[in-house]
Parts: C-alpha cells; structure tokens; sequence
C-alpha cells in the first residue's frame, strides 16, 4: 500500500470532495466530520511519505502506468514531503479550529464551503507532489479557482478584491502556462527531470532565457512578491476569517516552493544562478520587499491588514534567501516556508478568534483583552515572539540561517533588512501587546464602556487547536538542527555549497 | 495558395478582439467576444488542432456567449469604455 | 492608467518578442517539439489502447490524471458560483406574474399570492417583458432532442473522430440551456433541478475517480485501466480503450451538469426564479 | 530585408499571439470596466493557447486521427511525420476548461459586485467605498 502514497496523498481529499457534496445535500452536518476524516487521512499519508522518503530517497509514482516522460509521474523527494507535511498539517489543523466559524458564517452553504476548502487543499498538495509542469499549471488552476470563491464569499469589498485577484492570478498563471510552453517548444517533454537533463545543451537559446524570464515574473505575481504584490493584502484581509486563515499560511508558500522547484530541478542551479545573472537584482527586490512590507504593516491599524503585509515582508524573506544562492541561505529559505506557513496560521487563527470575539479587526478595539481572552492572548504572544524571531520558537532558526545565509554571500544589505524588519515586528506586535494588556477593555457589542473582567475565551476547539500550533512553533524551533540536517540538506542539490 | 486564408481568419481575429474591448456596449462586446473565439476556432481547425477548434467552438463561441450575455444581461449593459 | 497600460504591454511584449527569433519556423516538421514525446503517442497510440483519434488517448489515458484535475476545476467552478451567488430565501414575497394564453391578457399577483402550478390557461412569465413567442418554442423543441442525440454520438465516437466527453458534455449541457432560454427557467427545473445536477456534477467526477481507484485496487497505478480487464472481460489493450470511455462518460456527465448549473446561478444571479 | 520578411512571415502565429496578449493585457490594465477586464482576460487565455497550438502544427500533415485505426491490415507502420503533434492539443484542451471556469467564476464575482455597489465601473465603485 505504501507504494501509492504520492498518489493517495491527493486522490483521497479529491474523491473525499465529491463524496462531500453529495452528502451534504443528504444531511448538511456529514460534511465537516467527512472532510475531518480526509485530511487527516492525507495528513497521516503525507507523515507517512516522509517517513518513506528519510528510509529509502526519491519514491516515484507513474500514474496510469506509463513511465515518464510518456506519462505524468510523482517524483517525492525530500523537499516535496517536508513542504507536503506542512501543508496538510496546516489544512487539518485550521480546519479542526474553524469549525465554529465556518457554522456561523456559512450555515446554509457548509456543503459547497467544505468541497471548496478540500479541493484547494488536493490542489495545493498535487502541486507540491506533482513533477510535470503541465500538470503542475492545472492544479495551480483547481488550487486558484477554489481559492477565489472563498476569499470572495464575504460581505463588504471581499468580491472586489477577490476579483482583481482573480485578474492578477490568471495572468500569473497564464505567464507560467506561456513559460512552460516555450521549454516545450525547444525540448518536447514536459516532465521536470527529462527537462532539467535535456535542458542543458539549450541553455544558449533565447527561447530558454525568456520562459526562465516568463515562468519566473509569473510565479512572482502569484506568489505576491515585493513589485506585483498590490493584490495580496486586499484579497486576504477581506476574506472570511477562517479563509484567510487557510489561504494566507499555505498559497504563497507553496509559489516559493514552486519557484526553488524550478529554478533547482528543473532550470538547475548552473543556470538560475551564474548563467542568468539575476541573484543580485532579486536579493535588491527582496530587501525592498522586506522594507515596504514592514513599513506598510507599521502603517495601518488593523490587525488583519497589518498581517497581510507582515505576509508581504515574509516572502521577501524567502525569495531572497533562495537567491543567496549558498546552501544556508537556500536551507533558510526552505526552512522558513515550513516555519511561516505555521506562524502564519497560527496568528492568523488567534486573529480570528479575537475578531470573531471583539467583533472588530481595529487594533485601537483590542484594549483589557489579555484579561478576557488569556489563552488566545498567550498564542498570539507566542506567534508574535516567533515572527519577531525570539528563541526558541522556530521564527529565530530560519531567521539565523537566514542571516549566516547573507554574511556568507557578503549580502550585507540583505542582513540588514532582516534585522530592521525583526525590529519593526517587535514595535508591531508590542505595540498590540501594550494596548491588549494595559488597557481596560471595551465592549464592542453593548453601549456599556466599562471594565469587564469576565474571561470570555473562544471556543474550546479552537483554544485546543491554538495551543496545539503554539506547541508546534516550540517543537519546530527546538527540532529546526535535526529538521535541516535530516531533511533539507538532502534536498538542496550537492553541488550548491 | 492556400495561405492566405488563415491570413485573413488571423486579421478578423485581431480585429473582433480589439471590437471586444473597444465598444462601448457591454452586450456587444459579450457578442464579439463570441465571434472572436469562433474566428478563433476556424483558425486552429485550420492548423489541425481539430479537436481543440471543436471545444472552442462549443465553449468559447457556445456556452461562455451565454455566460457573459446572462451576466450582462442580471447586471447592466452600460460602459464608460 | 492608460500610460501604465501602455508600457506595462510593452514589455510583456517586448519579453515574449525576444525569445521569438529563435523559435523554429512555423509547421516545420522536424522542430524539437516534434521530435521527443509526440512521436510516441502517434506511433503507439493504436497498439497500446486501440484508439485512432491520437488526441482522446492521450488526453484519458497518457495523461488521463490531468484530465481528471480538469474535470474537478471544471466541478470546482460550478460549485464556486453557486457558492458565490446563491441566495437561499425560504419565503417569497416576490410578485408574479401570469398570464392567460388564450388572451393574452397578463394578471399581476402581488406580494407571495399565486395561481396553483401547472393549471392549462395560466403560465407563469417573467417580471421582464416577454412575448408569446410560439414559434421559438416550437423550434427549440424541435432542436434540443437532436442536439442531444448528436452530444451522446460525440461523447461515444470519441474513439474515433474528434470530440469525448468534454465536448459532447458541453453540448448537453448547452441544449439544456437552450431549453432554459426558449421556454423559462422554471420550466428547466422540472427537468433538472439544481440538486440533480449537483449530484450529477458530483457523480460524474466520482466515476472517473472511481474508475481510477479501482484500477488502484486490482493491483495497478492509480489510473491504469489495463487492470480493469479482468472486470471487463477483455485483454489489457481493449479494456484500455474501455476505460477511456468510462471516464469520458464521467466527464461528460459532469460537464454537462456543471454548465446548466453555472447558468442556473448566472442567469438568475442566484435566485433560481427567473432566467434570461 | 527579404531574409526578414521572410522570417516574419514563417512566424506570423507567432506575432499574432504576442498581439493577443498584447490586447488582453491592455483591457485588463487600462479598461475600468469588470466586465470588460473579464473579457480581457479570456483573450490573454486564448493567446495563450492559439500559441500552444501554433506550436503542434506541422505544414501540410494531416491531423492526428489515425486513418483505418481499425482495419486489421497487419503492422502498418505509423510514420510519426506523417500526423500533427497531438500532445499541445491535449493540453490545451484542459486550458479551454479552465478558461471557462474562470470566466464562470469570474462572471458570478461581477455579479455580486454589482448586487452590492450597483454598478461595474471601477471608479464608480472607488466612489460607493468611499462614500461608506
């Protein structure tokens, strides 16, 4: 049976979707334990495949039978099965603490808002398994066009935004589409290892240079980086909260991992890096990215927003420390995506706790809320203390690598919007922290502005998932040496020192 | 000289595509919009590509005309450009 | 706005220009595109799963999984829009509207009143001006059953000509539409409700899943329908070529539902009283 | 000059799809219409795949059906010059279905977009938000 894992990670969430609608048009409250059921059997197959692929390396999967490049394969290595965990612990994990919210803001739609939600996340995993790049561009399609209905499905500017992102993902997407093409058109396969071995004798052609060009600005606007990202802080801060808890962790992770795929196994590292040129002006881009986002996030007052544009700065982080081009800075990279997809989730799920609470996203509404909310409170510190990067949660170790990344490329301006970025988090979220702990709290709900003392916490589901993301922030942290001398280290090619 | 046929079915294209965003009528443009994509779809039926010309003919030309004159026709028809 | 347009298209432009002068001529034969994988579908296609139309064997059996995916984004668009848009309102307090066939004369109902369904000399129209328009009704009644009778051919002879179960399932599904526009939107109900076509949509989907994991079952990769030939009592080769019209009837029967569905919720914006 | 008009000449799929692309941006861009940018988008999307499809032609081979697939005249063999490239019309089989699930999903946005401003035009729209 273990010989179908790469498959069955997707297959099951995508027969569990159709299952799903068909038996919530038979009893509406089968959907939430069905999809339960699904994600967490995809989250064991992916631990699963991990496992598999720390004992043995590649696991390759034919699907249909036919061998590569004739047919679609799976090709898991150890890249693919970390970011794969990550990503089903994300979906399981969000979706077990939503399940209060989801119930109240769509109770007459649960069948359709749970498919959706399982479809996005067959679609996201099949992009990390997948290894043809064909392939590859429909699941980016299945995880996009999922990813529009939920962000859309809210009131106020929630379809304004989630239509321009929908503008500014298919022409993303589009450029990859366009981008593959022309590989096709000088190789003839689509497969990314027979490409990354026929590549090679090409590498002179126009044509690889503009789809290396192409394929790279297309994944940069759909992962949001620093010029292209005007669309992601509208589109996920007027999501439904427990969208944005699902969407904002886990899409524009898996672009940058969908970017180090490429530009490692399939362009090859002797071409992203010395042929092409571009490590310095990216590494620029990131620093600026770092920069604006930080600023931005300084800039507003709302909780969500300011998370979104802490999201801005974050991919910043990634980008850049990819195209350090050394082996710390691409382990960083790497290491990060994991950290920040649970960071990520983790505020941005205590961020919805305390909206769906305050009944506001205006961090002036937070005041006396340590007292009322003590458990959610203490989590937020937590992913606060992890995104400023405070050891010995994980935000300190990919941080580090980071950092040890740029002094060893002598990138020191790269160095230095980290560190400056670090300290605006600290002014960020202590800033939320001395409004949340030293002023008196006011009810949003009643006229009456006086002190309540009452503890009032969330759901208990939701107390129990947040505490369980808060563990994993430690556990990441304290396990990040093993994390990247068992996993990442294999994955990053040997020729990259 | 069979060449030019795709020449011409090339320059009707181009110009249906420009017509589509260019008149000031939302349903017109929908309707164009339809013609575009079946020019688009003799074109490929030329190159060979049968069975994509076929889908484009029923989807691009059939359903998604549909879709966008239903869509025109629940919001409004008015268009500053 | 206009001035950003311009050079933001000027570069795309410029980008997609530069890679060009190096492409090989256009409909040259030996280019590289031409010369790896596609030899070895047109050279093989026959004798591994007995379809001449090369395009349907590759598309559900060489890479049958992406058209699987293709199939679920199309069912994750259907439901998407009835996510997006539907407006579940238990009590209408609309006013309808009716009118006298032999007359002509239009009756106004206000506030939730109604004549009982389906009586002979009332019908029930639009609040949006609709005439009497015999000779459209007679004609798409006309038209619809061979426009569905063509559709099973296409999704059937897929073997052999273009078309499959994409195709033909789009042209169901746009006959059923026809239907919905010559007459109106709650006539089309009666035919296929929006929870029959959810289920169909869903059901569709689930054969060729299903198909592929009973594949996985008997032993194969997920997907390999040369498995199947046990169940199909045929070779390997054939029971290929079955299992390429299994999941083609599975696509189509999606297809088809997903497309009157998304016109169901288009076309009312999500009300499911009144169509185009 | 004649070798480049020839050049240009060989390649005019080519040129023709880089024009496409070329509209379809600008209507995304510049146009303030929804429904318009909907529009725009889908001819980004069809440039995209008249590409594709430009790259699977072959000059004077016919299209990729097997003739007499099921006559069982021995071993003929297949002589893959002979036939169009199926593969790029596969592919762009499933980009037409994606087109038009967007084009769906995007419609049913424009839709309650307009249920809640009343209106498809961008800066009208700006002008309700900042009214609220």
């Amino acid at each position: 049976m273990s010989a179908h894992f790469p498959g069955l990670v997707i297959i099951i969430p995508l027969v569990a979707a159709f299952l799903i609608l068909i038996g919530a048009l038979l009893d509406r409250r089968l959907a939430f334990p069905l999809t339960a059921l699904a994600l967490l059997g995809s989250l064991l197959t992916a631990i699963g495949l991990l496992g598999k692929v720390i004992q043995t390396g590649v696991v390759e999967y034919h699907l249909a039978g036919w061998a590569p490049p004739v047919g679609i394969a799976y090709r898991v290595d150890h890249l693919n099965a970390l970011v794969l965990v990550a990503v089903a612990t994300v979906a399981f994990v969000n979706l077990m603490g939503t399940r209060e919210l989801v119930k109240g803001l769509f109770e007459d739609r649960l069948g359709p808002f749970y498919t959706l939600y399982i479809l996005l996340i067959a679609g996201l995993q099949g992009i990390v398994v997948t290894g043809d790049a064909f392939n590859l561009y429909v699941l980016l399609e299945i995880a996009a066009l999922t990813g529009y209905a939920l962000v859309g499905m809210s009131e106020g500017r929630a379809p304004l935004s989630s239509l321009n992102y929908i503008f500014i993902g298919t022409v993303g997407a589009s450029l990859y589409l366009l981008g593959v093409g022309y590989l096709y058109l000088v190789t003839g396969t689509l497969n990314m290892a027979d490409l990354a071995v026929r590549l090679p004798a090409l590498y002179p052609s126009k044509v690889v240079v503009s789809a290396f060009v192409i394929c790279l600005v297309g994944l940069c606007i759909k992962m949001g980086f620093f010029p292209m990202h005007a669309w992601l802080p509208n589109a996920y801060s007027h999501a439904p909260d427990p969208v944005s808890s699902l969407v904002a962790p886990l899409v524009t992770k898996v672009m940058i991992y969908v970017m180090i795929r490429m530009m490692l196994f399939v362009f090859t590292p002797a071409f992203a890096f010395d042929q092409m040129a571009i490590s310095e002006p990216m590494v620029w881009l990131a620093i600026a990215a770092i920069v604006a986002g930080s600023f931005m996030a300084l800039s507003t007052r709302r909780l969500k927003r300011m998370l979104t544009y802490i999201i801005v700065a974050e991919v910043g982080y990634m980008v850049g420390g990819f195209w350090l081009g050394n082996r710390l800075g691409i382990s960083g990279a790497i290491l990060h995506i994991v950290n920040d997809a649970i960071m990520t989730l983790c505020v941005f799920l205590s961020a919805a706790a305390i909206i769906s609470k305050v009944g506001s996203d205006a961090i002036d509404d937070m005041q006396g809320l340590f007292k009322k909310m003590p458990v959610t409170m203490g989590v937020f510190v937590v992913a606060g203390l992890s995104i400023i990067g405070v050891p010995p949660t994980c935000g300190f170790f990919s941080k580090w690598y980071l950092i040890s990344g740029a002094v060893a490329a002598g990138q020191y301006g790269f160095m230095a919007a980290l560190l400056l970025s670090s300290l605006i988090n600290l002014v960020l979220f202590f800033r939320i922290f001395e409004i949340a702990y030293f002023e008196p709290f006011h009810d949003h709900h009643g006229d009456h502005g006086h002190f309540v003392s009452a503890v009032q916490e969330a759901p208990f589901e939701m107390l129990v998932t947040l505490v369980v993301t808060a563990v994993l922030l430690f556990a990441l942290g304290i396990y990040a040496g093993d994390i990247v001398s068992q996993i990442i280290d294999h994955a990053i090619p040997v020729g990259i020192t | 000289m069979i060449w030019p046929v795709d020449l011409i079915i090339m320059v009707l294209v181009m110009i249906c595509g420009i017509g589509a965003i260019m008149v000031r009528d939302l349903l017109g443009a929908g309707i164009l919009f339809g013609a575009y994509s079946f020019m688009m779809c003799l074109l490929w039926a030329i190159m060979g590509a049968v069975d994509v010309a076929f889908t484009e003919a029923s989807v691009g030309a059939g359903v998604s005309t549909v879709f966008l004159v239903a869509a025109v026709f629940r919001t409004s028809r008015r268009t500053k450009d | 706005m206009r001035f950003l347009a311009l050079i933001t298209i000027l570069m795309v432009g410029g980008l997609l220009f530069y890679g060009t002068p190096d492409f090989p001529a256009w409909g040259d034969p030996e280019s590289p595109a031409s010369l790896h994988v596609s030899p070895y579908y047109i050279e093989h296609a026959v004798e591994d799963t007995a379809v001449p139309n090369i395009v349907t064997a590759v598309l559900a059996d060489y890479r049958g999984y992406d058209t699987m995916f293709e199939t679920a984004v199309i069912f994750s668009a259907g439901i998407a829009c009835l996510f997006l848009l539907r407006i579940y309102r238990r009590k209408s307090t609309t006013t309808r509207l009716y009118r006298h066939n032999l007359t002509g004369i239009t009756l106004r109902i206000a506030k939730g009143g109604k004549l009982p369904e389906g009586s002979a000399e009332f019908e029930r129209i639009d609040s949006l001006w609709v005439p009497y328009d015999m000779i459209i009704k007679v004609t798409s009644r006309l038209v619809v059953p061979f426009v569905q009778l063509f559709a099973l051919y296409v999704i059937a002879h897929g073997h052999h000509s273009p078309g499959g179960g994409f195709q033909g399932g789009v042209i169901f599904g746009a006959a059923i539409i026809l239907y919905a526009i010559s007459n109106d939107l709650r006539r089309a109900f009666r035919r296929l409700n929006e929870k029959a076509a959810l289920l169909a949509s869903a059901a569709g989907v689930l054969l060729y899943a299903g198909t592929g994991l009973m594949c996985l079952l008997l032993g194969g990769n997920f997907l390999d329908y040369s498995k199947l030939a046990d169940l199909l009592y045929t070779d390997a080769i054939m029971a290929r070529s079955h299992g390429i019209l299994i999941v083609e009837i599975g696509v189509g029967l999606a297809v088809m539902a997903v497309m009157v569905s998304l016109y169901y919720n288009l076309s009312s914006a999500g009300r499911h009283d009144e169509g185009l | 000059m004649e070798s480049l008009l020839a050049n240009f000449l060989a390649k005019y799929n080519y040129w023709a799809y880089i024009g496409l692309v070329m509209i379809g941006m600008y209507a995304m861009i510049a146009k303030r219409n929804l429904v318009k940018k909907i529009i725009g988008m889908n001819i980004v999307q069809t440039a995209v795949i008249l590409f594709y499809v430009s790259i699977a032609a072959k000059k004077g081979k016919t299209i990729p059906i097997i003739a007499h697939g099921h006559e069982d005249t021995g071993h003929h063999a297949v002589q893959a010059l002979d036939y169009i490239s199926p593969l790029p019309h596969v592919l762009m089989l499933t980009a037409i279905v994606v087109s038009v699930a967007t084009l769906g999903v995007a419609l049913a946005l424009a839709i309650k977009v307009y249920r809640q401003y009343g209106t498809l035009e961008e800066d009208e729209i700006a002008m309700r938000i900042e009214e609220q």
